[in-house]
């Protein structure tokens, strides 16, 4: 039998070790709580959810499992008529060194676009005359652009120089524009006999690999539609016709984000260059590779050198969808993309396209359309346009084109606003992850009303007109504020004479 | 216990109260000595410019150089 | 929490799983002192009450973190008050549900 | 005895005083209201350099070596939940709309900003105003948006008058603003009273009942329950000109009737939506009833009152005042701190009882002040008939006396 003392002291230490682990239990809580509050912060903060260039050989930046969602034909590539191949006159820079031709030849461009000398330029506009008036009036922003950008060097000073590194990169000779036929200049690298694979699925497993390795965060693989090469545009050749090479028979397609806090912080304190940069070297380095292999390789890359229309390709290889504001849109990063392609004759197992629910998102959103300085994006609840037989959203591009020679950006070249305000546009935390996840899931699309709820409610846009440069009527607002590396004030011997408009950092 | 809650509850919903009528005050007066409108929508043939400024006064040739200079 | 460090990080999360043990023993202590006669649906009730509120905290953090001042705000503001909402409806059915002592 | 005089007194002095001030703001108001509207027209031109008035709602945009004007600028007003909503529509030779400005608005600024978000006027512009345009509405602002669209009619009419000689408007009737929601709440008021009134046994449960429909109706529904911007308005008379939504000024009209009647106040109690969820939030944990008693906080709300009351008039603006959580709680309408303001509201409202009601909210103050007034304006009465007994007693006195007097 105990006696009572035992009992006693059992007792105490029954009703000690209750009271500790009552009291330890809520200060367990508590310490949890705050546990869950800062690590979310610092995952918010944390610079490893930057998806992009390669963070992981192994490609794990493309974390989202595509098996689930693979259609047949991607839903937002939907043919209403005959496709008709892009014409030279459909793309704006042809038309705008073709109009720089024409000037320095002595042509006084005015307001009646009937007189514009280069007839393929002149079809452009017969079709659509209202974007002559904004063409024109690309040519006096920039030259007010020109007079006023000088004394904001203060400001953007960090934002150039970064934009400006990665811009020499650009234009550095690797690799080489083509000089010859393509059937000369796509076999340039090609020294020995082509080297068989086991399998077309070999192959593309390979080689989806090695453009992770070389720095992409994205890649796809599928057979080049001739609905979306360009006519009479070959590189290298004065002359072209609308046939397509015999060797250009698959076409591998990767891309890599910008960086993130710039981007965020567009117009001026963002770049594409970094991402162009990257995504042309790759094109560079997957060339070289087929070459080594036997295999012919055509690199298409960006700032201006391309036989096929990018989105497109992109989409039929399961990397997106189309959207609202006209360009592709991964689960990963959003429109945050940009891309490159190499078309080879190499025998390559194709991906299939992927119905991501992005449709239905694009067509209740309307959060770009609201936001583009130069209202080029369509506000309509459905597309509303044919181009050359497909259905998409009407996009101005002329009124984009027309904002870009506005824009705070040195040389005067790029937006990216309705990039950085798309709710798509979210980096690799687990709070984005699980979103992006759980939307495309959710037949009733219940999660997305309630997304596009808060994203109306809870999140600040500055409205369209304040993204414009001082000298146009805005004053250079961001959807965030820009980084600390670009601000000139913590660096350089400025003086701070600006107040930065964007998403307060919450403290 | 209860007691001091609500005298924290008192104490804090006051001061909330008092910035939002702050707030209100400085944003009518500032308000009224801005003396514009309260929102204007402009209407522009579909870019926010409005107005398509007269082209004579550039230079093209000079925009032309600059540009082709630029994006080589 | 420390997401940059190889060591630290492991370890934070270690012990933040052990210190759930210490949260879940406290609870039923607490439990135990009010009769509340516990058993296995409602310790999941509970505990997924507890997830998703520390999710939601982290979750609104996280967005803070993410410079979305607004947004991290008005979730805190917003689902945090259902939430706690919610905990006050479960503890009262608990309570209502407390099996009466023989 | 000798404290309840001297706090008495420091009553009357302070519902004096109060009353002083608010005629002082209101005075203060009219002197500051310059006309600035025809300011801001001259703003408003596009091509126009010339702007000349032809009558007090329209102006016309010329240019010096052009014969007929080139746009014409007409000035509209249309009834909003706080009152006017001032707006200048800019209009082309041809009759196309080119750009809509809203000059002055008298409703709180959420809504509008909730109103002008769903760019609602975007979709109007370039339209022509020979034909009478019909503009879809907003969800959630609607007493805002049809203040705006029917500013907008009103504007275009004088100049469709102008260009073309069409005179289509038919002026708003303010009592097509009834709608059924102010009958269901003259009826609900009287519910109240009858269920205050009765000693049934079950009368808990009516009351409860009457609570959650009007938390339901006037709260989630429709948001239209009063709080001291009602106030505002109901005393700065804004109310005549017309109002969008009538239900709030007339269920605080009849609250305010009741309480001079029967001295009791019954909207708390058995009709405030609010209140109805703080009952519910209650009921959840188990709350006790607690109230602060030192004298600030008695004091404090009064003097909150008043202040939002003089702002109100001062501004001429009383509907963008108002502190209470409602809005945020029924309609997300509100600035982040009032959003803060209801979360921590509903927080505390699962420890204790009802703490809105116990700490700010103006129906204290507003009550407390009718009571002693209507308790010193009775005492005042009852002191009157006393002296004028005196004095007939007195003179019946006298006149005894003199009979007396007469007889001996």
């Amino acid at each position: 039998m105990k006696d009572d003392a035992q009992i006693g002291d059992e007792a105490t230490t029954n009703s000690s070790r209750r009271n500790f682990l009552k009291l330890g239990g809520l200060a367990a809580a508590t310490a949890t709580v705050g546990a869950g509050a800062g690590a979310g912060f610092v995952l918010g903060r944390d610079p490893d959810a930057n998806i992009g260039w390669g963070r992981t050989e192994a490609g794990k930046d493309m974390y989202f499992n595509r098996e689930a969602f693979e259609v047949d034909f991607p839903p937002t590539m939907e043919v209403v008529g005959n496709i008709e191949r892009p014409e030279w006159g459909d793309y704006l820079f042809n038309r705008a060194f073709s109009l720089v031709k024409s000037i320095k030849g002595g042509w006084e461009p005015s307001e009646d676009w009937t007189q514009i000398p280069d007839l393929r330029v002149r079809e452009y506009y017969e079709k659509y005359p209202k974007r002559w008036e904004e063409m024109l009036l690309s040519f006096s922003e920039k030259v007010k652009h020109d007079n006023n950008i000088e004394k904001h060097r203060d400001r953007f000073a960090l934002a150039w120089a970064y934009s400006g590194a990665y811009s020499k990169g650009l234009h550095a000779d690797f690799p080489p524009e083509p000089t010859e036929h393509p059937d000369v200049d796509d076999f340039k690298w090609v020294q020995r006999e082509p080297k068989e694979f086991k399998s077309p699925e070999h192959a593309s497993k390979l080689i989806k690999q090695m453009a992770f390795k070389f720095g992409m965060s994205l890649v796809g693989i599928t057979k080049l539609d001739s609905n979306f090469v360009f006519k009479n545009m070959m590189r290298g050749m004065p002359e072209w016709g609308d046939e397509i090479p015999k060797h250009w028979k698959n076409v591998i397609v990767f891309g890599v984000p910008m960086n993130w806090d710039p981007m965020y912080a567009a117009v001026g304190y963002s770049t594409s260059y970094d991402a162009y940069y990257r995504a042309k070297m790759a094109s560079g380095l997957m060339a070289a590779y087929l070459g080594e292999l036997g295999y012919a390789a055509r690199p298409q890359f960006p700032g201006n050198s391309y036989e096929v229309i990018m989105p497109p390709l992109a989409m039929l290889a399961g990397l997106g969808e189309s959207t609202r504001n006209g360009i592709l849109m991964t689960p990963e990063v959003g429109p945050n993309i940009r891309l490159a392609a190499v078309i080879t004759n190499l025998d390559l197992e194709h991906d299939k396209p992927i119905d991501l629910n992005m449709k239905h998102f694009c067509e209740s959103c309307k959060i770009c359309a609201d936001a583009c300085p130069s209202g080029s994006i369509s506000k309509a609840d459905k597309p509303d346009d044919v181009v050359r037989g497909i259905r998409k959203y009407a996009f101005n591009q002329d009124g984009c084109w027309r904002f870009w020679n506005q824009g705070p950006t040195p040389s005067g070249l790029g937006c990216r606003v309705c990039i950085a305000v798309c709710p798509y546009t979210r980096k690799n935390n687990w709070i984005h992850a699980l979103v992006k996840q759980a939307e495309p899931r959710d037949p009733t699309g219940v999660t997305r009303n309630a997304l596009l709820a808060m994203q109306h409610n809870f999140f600040y846009y500055p409205d369209a007109e304040s993204f414009h440069p001082e000298w146009s009527g805005g004053n250079f607002a961001s959807y965030h504020q820009p980084p600390e590396w670009m601000r000139s004030e913590e660096y350089l011997k400025v003086e701070k004479t600006w107040e930065y408009d964007g998403n307060w950092e919450g403290f | 216990m209860r007691k001091k809650l609500l005298f924290i509850f008192y104490i804090v919903s006051a001061v909330f109260v008092c910035v939002h009528l702050g707030l209100r005050v400085n944003h009518l007066t500032q308000l009224e000595a801005s003396n514009t409108p309260l929102f204007v929508a402009t209407y522009s043939e579909h870019s926010t410019s409005s107005k398509v400024p007269v082209n004579d006064a550039i230079n093209y040739k000079e925009w032309a150089e600059k540009f082709e200079e630029q994006t080589k | 929490m420390f997401p940059q460090s190889t060591l630290l990080d492991p370890l934070f999360w270690m012990v933040l799983g052990a210190i759930q043990v210490l949260v879940f023993t406290g609870a039923s202590q607490w439990a135990k002192e009010y009769q509340l006669g516990m058993n296995w649906w409602r310790w999941s009730v509970v505990g997924f009450w507890w997830l998703s509120f520390i999710l939601t905290i982290a979750g609104a953090f996280t967005l803070l973190g993410e410079n979305e001042g607004n947004a991290g705000w008005y979730v805190l503001g917003f689902v945090g008050t259902l939430l706690v909402i919610g905990g006050a409806a479960i503890l009262k059915v608990l309570v209502l549900l407390k099996p009466n002592p023989q | 005895m000798y404290s309840k005089k001297r706090s008495d007194f420091w009553k009357k002095v302070a519902s004096i005083v109060s009353v002083i001030l608010l005629l002082l703001a209101w005075y203060g108001g009219s002197t500051r209201i310059t006309d600035n509207q025809s300011g801001m027209v001259d703003q408003l031109l596009i091509n126009g350099d010339l702007l000349n008035q032809i009558d007090d709602r329209l102006y016309e945009g010329r240019i010096l070596n052009k014969l007929n004007p080139v746009e014409y600028i007409g000035l509209g007003s249309g009834i909003g939940y706080g009152g006017m909503t001032e707006v200048a529509v800019t209009v082309s030779s041809l009759g196309d709309i080119q750009r809509i400005a809203v000059l002055s608005s008298k409703d709180t600024s959420s809504y509008l900003d909730k109103v002008i978000q769903s760019n609602l006027m975007e979709k109007l512009l370039g339209k022509n105003i020979k034909s009478n345009f019909e503009i879809d509405g907003v969800s959630g602002a609607t007493v805002s948006t049809n203040a705006l669209t029917e500013a907008i009619k009103r504007a275009a009419d004088p100049v469709r008058f102008e260009l073309f000689g069409i005179n289509r408007a038919e002026n708003e009737k303010p009592i097509s603003h009834f709608r059924w929601l102010d009958l269901l709440a003259i009826a609900m008021f009287t519910m109240a009273i009858l269920v205050n009134k009765t000693r049934h046994r079950k009368k808990s449960m009516f009351n409860w009942a009457l609570l959650l429909t009007s938390m339901c109706v006037f709260g989630f529904y429709s948001s239209s329950l009063f709080s001291s911007s009602t106030m505002g308005i109901l005393i700065s008379g804004a109310w005549l000109t017309g109002l969008g939504n009538y239900t709030s000024i007339i269920l605080l009209s009849l609250v305010i009737l009741y309480i001079i009647a029967t001295n009791k106040n019954v909207y708390c109690n058995t009709l405030c939506p609010f209140g109805a969820t703080q009952e519910c939030l209650a009921k959840l944990g188990n709350t006790k009833t607690i109230s602060l008693t030192p004298v600030f906080f008695e004091w404090f709300p009064r003097g909150l009152l008043l202040v939002t009351l003089c702002l109100g008039l001062y501004y001429r603006n009383p509907a963008s005042f108002s502190y209470e959580p409602f809005g945020i709680m029924f309609g997300m309408i509100g600035s982040i701190y009032l959003f803060v303001l209801t979360t921590i509201t509903i927080v505390t409202s699962l420890v204790v009882k009802r703490p809105w009601c116990r700490t700010l909210c103006p129906m204290n103050p507003m009550t407390d002040f009718i009571r002693f007034n209507r308790q010193w304006f009775k005492s005042v009465l009852n002191k009157q008939r006393l002296k004028r007994q005196i004095i007939l007693t007195n003179q019946m006195v006298g006149s005894e006396v003199k009979r007396s007097e007469v007889s001996k």
